[in-house]
């Protein structure tokens, strides 16, 4: 699947969104993988995301939120499903939390720009945290399909035991934890400064809270190891038409939902 | 549903919002999709200023109940760049273009307009006088008088018709709507956003941190919340003018665009809705014409 | 959580919106169980007028989204007996009372105002300025320089504390409050319902009926849905105005209320949610204080 | 029970919604009855309404409504049961209509001015339509607990054979339906003005849809019986708050919700 990992323009999205049928809704430790069947969806490139609504009782809720559909990164695309990972924080992820196989969701996507190949000389590290370890998991899955990518490595942060089970997604993965449940004591950018000490001809795939994506992103300046960040905004639409979802960066405030949600760390001042 | 609106032949009475969908933005997103299902009979743009604008910083999104604040801040490339690089991009979009513009002044409003009246690829001109007055701090639209003084200077810039997009932060919407057909609007169109106040929310365990959410400090209210006001807003100027309206606010449904239309609104614009629903439009004209 | 208001002292600082919660009628429904758990911590009574209003035709309520429509009409039995029966039975309460009166001239505020003056049960008086002007149309609280005279005229009928109930349907609610500061107004509320228009429903088999629902025409929009634009507004007049301000507006919660104490309100009111829930003022009070 | 019959006030309301829980929500034709225990509940008179929300996704839904509780007559009051007919007419009743055993409903009431008895030398006909039958039930209950009921009549107009299914709410019903399909075929008044002429010496209790009452209105005020009509309006609040529930009375507008929602024939002009 060369075009899903080249870095060339992914395929477009299907104009509309989709009604679509959840097949599985799984516990993983302090997460969710929510999957459901999308068979007319194009194959999604690693660090794309989609709109996602519950079909029913979207716009309800204690105080009539959700209303908005809310962005997930695509965690995995195996056999015409997508799987979405979700942490519960407030009412959208809460009722997609809920949602079980047979009930209905309406999804928009493939959308935005997802993560490129590395240059061929430098070895892929993908460094997550909590949630964000979700497009790493797709990104692991295509670069391993392409085979190109032994010298691979993983390395995933989490605030305790319970999340750090979400690295599960991914394989190989070294393991950091706040408090020191399991893997390194400390935090993602620990592991990553030790293997970029140890050979820093890499390629960065980064995304997790924005502080960690700081911390990445000024190691690398520091070390001019070249990353590519997968950020997060408040989005409305997704698809370019609200401009409420921009990031500063370099070149002015760029669109995070139709020129990211992946920049390189070239293009950004901060974070 | 095909409907005459200022001399311009539309398929049906649907359009989007200024700044609810960037048609050029979709293009790279949906393709050539976007143009087979083109959900909309007439394409607004986006508020364009003389200058380019950053728009506000980030935050710029708070969802409330029942609807959304946004404080954006018109960013745009600029009218220059506009007219250079849209405008082309944007004729090839299978329905007439409607080009909004903002200015604070009467002359930069006239200025706007002379430069839209040249390019044939632009259908009608909306006005956008939601603009804070920079003495009164107060929209320029607000005002029957200061309104009526902004539209005589703008008129004679263009023979395009000239919607006013009014501003419900009004005492009188329906005083304003009569000064602008009398000193030459051709339609107006309402509501624009309500001016709201998102505060910020409690952090992760509780604490609290006194102040607005959205950078730009102040925003804009839309969606269902607003759709009550919309209505009387709408209804209180079509008893007022004879000049055609454009009626938006809080529209989700088929349903929702009728009682605009039997209030004798003769288009109805889809705003926030599609982003929750990009499609949304075409399917409420499909419905309206069923 | 005590806190003094005009020199007022409330033993906290949640009271109600008027036209929300009629005591009189509680008292009836509840017995002494509204005496002991009164919610409120100073009760405002509903609009009094110097005649006797019948009110608005029903149908007077719409659900709207995430809030409701009234037309109710400011139905009320009038100066005189409202003076003579109810307020005697009102100052049983345990809390101060605030009269909240409204006229459509200077004059009949003046008169209602010097009425309620030489009557001790009465701890304050609210002005509803949110009626509309005979010639004019507009609300008479939608422009400062009218306000202000309005209020000038009214001030030396009464040494209580005067608050104005400003109108949320003008251009510039800081200016009106500062109009109203200026010439003598002791603390502002706000907001009172937004104009807003319900159209009839469809019938049983979808035939359509165009037309309001409401017997008054248009009625006002309250509850959560307004939150956003009364947080705009009292955060904007609070920046201009230093007497205190009495915060309403769609608050459900204590975390509402949080937002416009924060915003530096000095009171909040709670309204329409008391309808879904008579307790949750009390409720919203106790928190306050935890 | 005498002061539950005898039209003396009935007890005060407590101050404030009650939690409760749903015992029972089971079909009845085209009709639901929700029972809800209410053990501090006090016995309503019957007439009486309470206002109902469900505690969950009330405030929710597609358009986001229901938002207000909406007013039910109490059906009936057993062993500290509260009984509720339901017709789902939109998204209020339709909520409630799917509730289950052990879901959690918001109750305020008993509300109201009920029936009251009838003076001594008149027996009680009881004149019902559709979903207004309700507050006839708990009545009929009432009326035979006091024994002195021999002579009640209970006359009920359905549209169909679904709903005339309710009419197992009440006993010894006589009943007519719009489409003929169980007893006579057409109005309840005129099952009505056929038991008129044959004693006349009634005292009329009705509830119904607006063109029934009207209809019973005229008809007892033709033949100078008296009747208590308990009437519908919508409403927000449920104890006087509002002033949103009036009714044109010949006293003028009365709020319906403290001043009926049970009326006298003679207060109104028509319906
Ligand atoms: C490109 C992209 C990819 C993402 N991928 C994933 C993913 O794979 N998995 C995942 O779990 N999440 C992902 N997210 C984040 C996810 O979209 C958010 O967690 C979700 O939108 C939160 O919605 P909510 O309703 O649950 O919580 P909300 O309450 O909407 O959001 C929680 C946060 O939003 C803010 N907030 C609170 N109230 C409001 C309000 N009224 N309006 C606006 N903001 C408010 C607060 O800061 C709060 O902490 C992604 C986001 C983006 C942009
Ligand atoms: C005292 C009293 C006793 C009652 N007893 C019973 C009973 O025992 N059983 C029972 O089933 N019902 C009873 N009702 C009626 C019941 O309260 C209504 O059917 C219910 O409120 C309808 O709510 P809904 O959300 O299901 O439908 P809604 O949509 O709220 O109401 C349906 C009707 O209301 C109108 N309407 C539509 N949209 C709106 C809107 N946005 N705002 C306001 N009105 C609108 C229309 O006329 C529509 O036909 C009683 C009513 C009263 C006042
Ligand atoms: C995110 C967003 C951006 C908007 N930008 C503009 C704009 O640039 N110019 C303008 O005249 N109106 C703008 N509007 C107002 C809409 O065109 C419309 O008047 C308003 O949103 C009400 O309609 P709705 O409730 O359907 O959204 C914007 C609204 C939103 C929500
Ligand atoms: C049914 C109803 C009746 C009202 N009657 C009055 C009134 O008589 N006088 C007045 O000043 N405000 C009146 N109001 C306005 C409220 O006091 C309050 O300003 C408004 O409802 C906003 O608050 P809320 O969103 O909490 O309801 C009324 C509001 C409602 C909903
Ligand atoms: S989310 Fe709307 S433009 Fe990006
Ligand atoms: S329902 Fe509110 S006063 Fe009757």
């Amino acid at each position: 699947m060369s075009t899903c990992i080249s870095g060339l323009p992914a395929a477009l999205t299907p104009f509309g969104r989709r009604r679509l049928t959840v097949t599985a809704n799984d516990r993983l430790g302090a997460y969710r993988v929510l999957r459901t069947a999308d068979p007319d969806g194009p194959r999604p490139v690693a660090g794309q995301f989609a709109m996602l609504a519950a079909v029913e009782r979207w716009g309800g809720g204690e105080d009539e939120r959700p209303f908005l559909p809310r962005a997930f990164s695509y965690a995995r695309w195996q056999g015409g499903e997508a799987h979405f990972l979700l942490e519960d924080v407030g009412p959208g992820t809460h009722r997609l939390c809920e949602l079980a196989a047979g009930d209905e969701i309406w999804l928009l996507g493939p959308l935005g720009r997802g993560f490129a190949l590395p240059q061929s000389a430098r070895r892929p590290l993908l460094v997550g945290g909590g949630v964000g370890i979700a497009p790493l998991a797709i990104w692991q899955d295509a670069l391993l399909a392409e085979g190109s990518a032994v010298a691979l490595s993983v390395l995933l942060g989490f605030r305790d035991g319970a999340h750090a089970e979400g690295a599960a997604l991914l394989t190989n993965a070294i393991l950091a934890s706040d408090d020191g449940s399991v893997g390194h004591r400390g935090v993602v950018t620990d592991l990553l400064d030790s293997e970029l000490d140890r050979d820093a001809q890499a390629a960065v795939y980064a995304c997790g809270p924005p502080p960690m994506l700081e911390a990445v992103r000024a190691l690398c300046e520091r070390r001019q190891v070249p990353a590519q960040l997968a950020l997060e905004s408040g989005m409305a639409c997704g698809f370019g038409a609200c401009f409420g979802c921009v990031v500063p960066t370099r070149a002015g405030y760029v669109r995070l939902c139709v020129d990211g949600p992946v920049l390189d760390t070239g293009e950004l001042e901060r974070i | 549903m095909s409907v005459s609106f200022c001399g311009i032949e539309l398929a049906h009475p649907v359009i989007n919002g200024s700044g609810t969908f960037d048609a050029l933005a979709a293009q790279r997103v949906f393709g050539d999709a976007l143009h087979e299902h083109f959900p909309f009979a007439a394409f607004v743009s986006k508020t364009i200023t003389l200058q380019p604008r950053a728009g506000n910083p980030p935050p710029r999104l708070w969802e409330a109940q029942a609807g959304m604040i946004n404080s954006i801040g018109l960013p745009n490339k600029g009218l220059d760049a506009y007219l250079q690089e849209d405008l082309p991009e944007l004729a090839r979009l299978s329905v007439p273009l409607i080009t909004n513009v903002m200015g604070s002044t009467a002359e930069e409003l006239a200025e706007l307009a002379c430069a839209c009246d040249e390019r044939a690829e632009i259908a009608a001109i909306e006005l956008n006088v939601s603009c804070p007055n920079v003495k009164t701090g107060l929209d320029i639209g607000a005002d029957p008088t200061q309104l009526s003084s902004v539209i005589k200077r703008v008129r004679p810039a263009t023979v395009k018709p000239l919607i006013v997009k009014l501003t419900p932060n009004s005492a009188d919407v329906a005083a304003c709507a009569l000064a602008a057909e009398g000193a030459g609007a051709d339609a107006v169109s309402l509501i624009n956003t309500l001016r709201a106040y998102a505060p910020a929310p409690a952090r992760r365990g509780g604490e609290r941190s006194p102040g607005p959410w959205l950078g730009g400090g102040t925003g804009g209210l839309s969606g269902p919340a607003v759709r009550p006001v919309a209505l009387a807003q709408v209804s209180a100027v079509v008893a007022r003018v004879s000049i055609p309206v454009v009626g938006m606010g809080g529209i989700q449904t088929a349903d929702h665009a009728r009682q605009f239309l039997d209030l004798g609104a003769t288009l109805i614009a889809i705003g926030s809705e599609s982003f929750r629903d990009p499609l949304v439009a075409g399917q409420i004209a499909q419905a309206l014409a069923a």
